[in-house]
């Protein structure tokens, strides 16, 4: 067992802190672009997982994701309840900092994971079903893929997939999630009906933007889990890819239109996304061409998206899901040789990373496709998806939370 | 010269608005009001039982126009604002004695 | 003097930045609960604790509760202004950080509490006679109660009462006193009149919430005063206890009417006083029962209280008096052996420590109540505690602050 | 080159997280106090320079600023693109954290200048013309000045000048440029014309604060690079000073009119705004007279300016630009032997120091207004620097981004 | 048929409305509206004086009613709203010519 | 008595308030509208073409008062209200019925 630092604790704790940020960061990013009468349901859905992911990582999410592993597939239950989980270091994990530390910044993840995909599901599915739906993602998706990525015993890791904070097991894994749900669900009633449906509040918009930003430092450069050359690396990468993917998205909705706000915001967070995977891997100044490239490749996404009959509401899927995708294959080729202690990307000629990412994105692809579908079919078929017309067209802030976000009920 | 508010679900709003303007009726007035009908609103059930949601957000659209043009834009609503369902809304018409253009300080029919 | 730790003080320095944004955090908790009319005014009562506090603790308020002891009662004048608190470590507290460091940790706990107690009397209280509490109360109530219970010579510490991060100098102090001055002040005039007098706006609600949550972390694991295997205990302990006890009353609020949003977020708020008092001294898999516990009890405490004529009208003795409490003795309770340095709580055995802080609990609200009464009645006496009829009615933001929050005067 | 410090890394890493996050506080401090159609406009211009400068901090304004100087004057390009710039410590700058966090820290305090300066232009300055003066202000302000006083190699920084953490780089530099592009630009065309054209959102205001107030720990006392003594006794002069400006603010405002809540803000951001060039080098009991001072100051300065045709529109100047001289002479009076590892200040008798200020003080209030005026009127007489009369009055969110804050678009 | 317009206090809304109820009255319109009296709003005592809030938050109920329960329709609501002092509010009662219920196209009383 | 509807630019009800009180107009009721003209709104040029702003917000205010005061209320606020522009905005006059004034019970002209 190796001592505890105090200053690498120190910045897993903060950098803990910050992730958990994210996810009320996130409720308002998605709060402020739906309906009025949406938006404390749209906050719930995120809200929530802090309580109940908060619990149930603890409880087996821990032991399945990082516990000791069986055949590189999933963990056992032997971390049942933080059993053996304690001040002292992992000796696998974040050597240098309490196994507890290592643990609740993990569960940060997966929180955040569980609530981006609702951004798909706005102002239509059932509080309940939402709720059923999380517990069974998060047992059956992410912690089995979290495990084959991130466990030291998972099968993807050890075949090599470089993912240093996120790009398959979060970004990928909820924006594919959140498409097939959306399939499931079907559009809003009102969606494209020439009815508007746009954002009531965009600066809420924007302190989400803000406040994921802020937090994705923990995210991205706490994924170093020490404090130093590593995690200033991948800060920088982080911010840098955020602001060239800001920049990009601004002028693009500007050739299309105007520079809005929300584009810009968007922009950011579609940077933050694509650099997730790469962030300790490249020079951080790779930054700038990952941000312009993950701002067309996700702009475009969505213009698509947008003209078909697919209401996957928050574009969650065209921002996590491509941007991810993205990503996850730049990292295969801007990895550099001197970050990965190993054979770096393509552009140090080592094609093979290209396609181990490849494989890594197909895989997990697949997987939260296909089991997202399954697992929403059978609650589908049981207690069923979707509110009411009527509930819908009331709102689901009163129909599902009897409450109303700026108390204008009579 | 009449005045003719119309209280019409919100999300109707937008076809009403351009079945106007294709008739040729472009001024409106519109505001945001709470609303409800004979019906006490909606029904919901909820865990504890049924829960009614008295007040329901609807569009206030108020157009002022001549007498000849009062039944076509009646009309032109009804049309488009019926869905068939409780909570269409009402049309209410009453008369109006003068109008002045405040840009021009025209009056009457010119006016409108 | 022992030497300065860069790991230790980084982590104390960002936690003292993190319990100063729960003020504003607890503006916007407290804020969004009122009317528009009295937005601001609710806003402003947290708010110029920052100023107020922060004026004082460096002049008096540190050296009374911290400083050198008369008898265990108060501390005297000595390190008034500062004097002697540099940037060498104290030999007494946080022996690894400045000692500046540690007094500005502990003044951002002072801020918070008087903060706190402004939610009982919200709608209805002049600001001027809420500003001479707050200074009164602070110098009266607060800094014996601190010194009694941290000071290194207070004579609850050397009884052995276990308060880690102040369920009894924070949170039962605030709330016992919140219920007295809403007592001295009567309810509001639409209280129970049949008139919506609900929350404004229930996403800011949500955004105090989150920001508490996050600002909890400096609080409870900034409590071990180190960055290592304490704070990371204490650490995961505050985010399970927020998490069980916010799922809890999601379901109590679903159980009688709806999951609502405001419930959820009182629930995580509930769940954090709770482990305050425990969260390094308790295993943190004890942040379930924990918050379990405190979310049942808050809850049920709260919909008693509404069906009296007290309005305490932001349940601040609801959910910090009574959660306060029932943290206090359930420290006494799971407290481990292995994390108190001690004989542990109940579960070890050792009922003793229950005794302990049954009595530190009741004699902080004891004092709290009486002093409480005592200030309020006099200032009632001399200026009054309340605004006029027709000032009510229209509301505090305008008859105190001459200003409206949304801009909305004609 | 001396080897890295985990604890100060950590503290610097969160410092740079928390100074970055002070641009969408200042964006939603702005926000707050424009009218409802110009609410997303006023945010967009901040918001914007976190995409902005950050990509050209990147490419070349770190090498201008800090890289190898020509004369004293500005920086070579050889740090292009951060060459040169990685996980070893400078052995110049913060030599015990990774350069590229030290990098990163600088580049937060270029983003929130250039964002500070749009205050000024507000509601009714084109959108493609701000942009394009803050990449030319960047490039021909900001950059030299900090060179100068914070490059080891800088004229002003040889002279003696002090600024902790930019006093003159930051606030006089961006309050200065503020009142000269203000005085282009001209009044809005709605200013002293009987109509309401006060803030549409004081929350929103209050929460900028917060954070503000929150993320300059990071600003001030990350700029000790170090974590230990001196940032913390940077801390506490930053928490004092704005604690008594505030308060100070409060009771001014009080006495005139009523104890406004957007006026308690604006002094405590006056109050680190003094502290800012100050906080390193005074004693931090010292924040009280200089809180005292600068709402005094700035106070009145507002009060003054708003009986003229300058529409100044959200007080840059009388708060950053008046602010930051006041603190940059404070600075040169109360400054501590002690802490400047020289002759201190005035109170030292160091009567040199105080001239030293005024001259640093001088030629930045002197090359910031020309040069202002210079890019300003080249755009004026290029692209033209207003909207058009129709736009002003329809508001800039929808003229200028297509979007409406609330959606309230029919 | 009859508009009648209340402009009450917000906090008497809802007295008005049950009591509306109980008599069978239950549709209704109703909206945020800014107002003042002869009396020119409130006047508050200030530090620096004397300072007048000019415009008061009010709601505005409109229902529209045959003409025959016009007087029982104003009459409770004058009941209901009547607190003595200045900012009670006022009721106008003005004439309608035509209803329609868009569900229906049902026009007249029937259709209110 | 006449109800006067005027629906003007939200810059120019400063001016108007001022002018209707100079002459002792002080009771009225304001809201908030969005309303478009003849001209349907605004057209402003982006990027990619023309773009118009169809509705614009406008304050409407309200003002019950006697036959005899109606046109000078009038010329007031048209006086106060032009700028010459297109957008300045129309006045509506309708015929009411009748009045109540809540706290005291009173109708007619003492009630206005
Ligand atoms: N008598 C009335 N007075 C005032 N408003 C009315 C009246 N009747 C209906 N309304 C308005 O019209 C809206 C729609 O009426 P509703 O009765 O729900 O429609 P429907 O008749 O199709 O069921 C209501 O929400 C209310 O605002
Ligand atoms: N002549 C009027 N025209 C338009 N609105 C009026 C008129 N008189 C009163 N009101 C409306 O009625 C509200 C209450 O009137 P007020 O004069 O304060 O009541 P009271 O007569 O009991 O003092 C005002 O705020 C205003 O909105
Ligand atoms: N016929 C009408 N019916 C309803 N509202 C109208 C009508 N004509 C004008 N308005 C209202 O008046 C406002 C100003 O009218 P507008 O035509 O723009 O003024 P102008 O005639 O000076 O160009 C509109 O925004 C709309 O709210």
């Amino acid at each position: 067992m190796s001592a505890i630092d105090t200053g690498n604790t120190a910045w897993m704790l903060i950098s803990t802190a910050l992730v958990m940020l994210m996810t009320p960061g996130l409720a308002f990013f998605y709060g402020g672009m739906v309906r009025r009468k949406n938006a404390l349901s749209t906050i719930m859905m995120s809200f929530m997982t802090l309580g109940l992911i908060g619990v149930l990582w603890v409880l087996y999410g821990y032991s399945l994701s990082f516990g000791p592993s069986m055949g590189g597939i999933i963990g056992d239950l032997s971390w049942f309840g933080l059993n053996g989980v304690g001040q002292d270091p992992s000796t696998i994990y974040a050597t240098t900092v309490p196994h507890l530390v290592f643990m609740a910044f993990q569960m940060m993840f997966a929180i955040i994971t569980v609530a981006l995909i609702t951004g798909a599901v706005v102002e239509r599915m059932k509080f309940s079903s939402i709720l059923v739906f999380a517990v069974a993602w998060f047992t059956l998706v992410y912690c089995p893929v979290a495990h084959w990525v991130w466990n030291s015993q998972g099968w993807l890791y050890k075949l090599g997939a470089l993912d240093f904070a996120g790009g398959t097991v979060v970004h990928i894994n909820a924006g594919v999630s959140a498409l097939a749900l959306a399939l499931l669900l079907g559009p809003r009633k009102d969606y494209h009906k020439g009815v508007n449906i746009g954002s009531h509040n965009v600066p809420f918009v924007v302190i989400g933007a803000g406040l994921l930003w802020f937090g994705w430092f923990g995210f991205n450069a706490g994924s170093a889990l020490t404090s130093g050359g590593l995690a200033a690396s991948a800060f920088v990468a982080t911010n840098t890819a955020a602001a060239a993917s800001a920049l990009t998205w601004m002028f693009l909705s500007w050739f299309f239109h105007r520079p809005t706000v929300s584009g810009i915001a968007t922009g950011a967070v579609a940077g933050l996304v694509a650099i997730t995977p790469a962030a300790g891997f490249v020079s951080p100044i790779m930054g700038i061409p990952i941000g312009i490239g993950v701002a067309l490749v996700c702009f475009f996404m969505m213009r698509l998206r947008n003209k078909t009959r697919i209401d996957e509401s928050l574009d969650v899927f065209a921002c996590h899901g491509m941007g991810g995708t993205f990503g996850a294959i730049a990292t295969g080729i801007f990895a550099s040789t001197a970050l990965t202690a190993g054979a770096g990307g393509l552009l140090n000629g080592n094609i093979k990373q290209v396609g181990i990412q490849l494989l890594a994105t197909v895989v997990v692809w697949g997987f939260a496709f296909i089991m997202t579908l399954g697992i929403g079919k059978v609650i589908d078929l049981t207690m069923g998806l979707r509110v009411s017309e009527t509930e819908e067209s009331i709102g689901l802030d009163i129909s599902q939370h009897g409450e109303s976000a700026y108390g204008d009920e009579l | 010269m009449k005045k003719i508010e119309a209280i019409v679900r919100e999300e109707r709003f937008h076809l009403i608005k351009i079945a106007l303007e294709e008739k040729g009726f472009i001024s409106m007035t519109v505001s945001d009001i709470m609303g409800r009908g004979k019906q006490r609103g909606i029904s919901l059930k909820w865990r504890v039982g049924e829960h009614r949601i008295e007040f329901l957000p609807k569009k206030k659209i108020e157009i002022f126009v001549e007498d000849k043009d009062c039944q076509i834009v009646v009309d032109t609503i009804i049309e488009r604002a019926k869905t068939g369902a409780v909570g269409d809304g009402k049309i209410f018409v009453s008369p109006v004695e003068e109008v002045y253009k405040i840009r021009t300080g025209e009056t009457g029919p010119e006016a409108i």
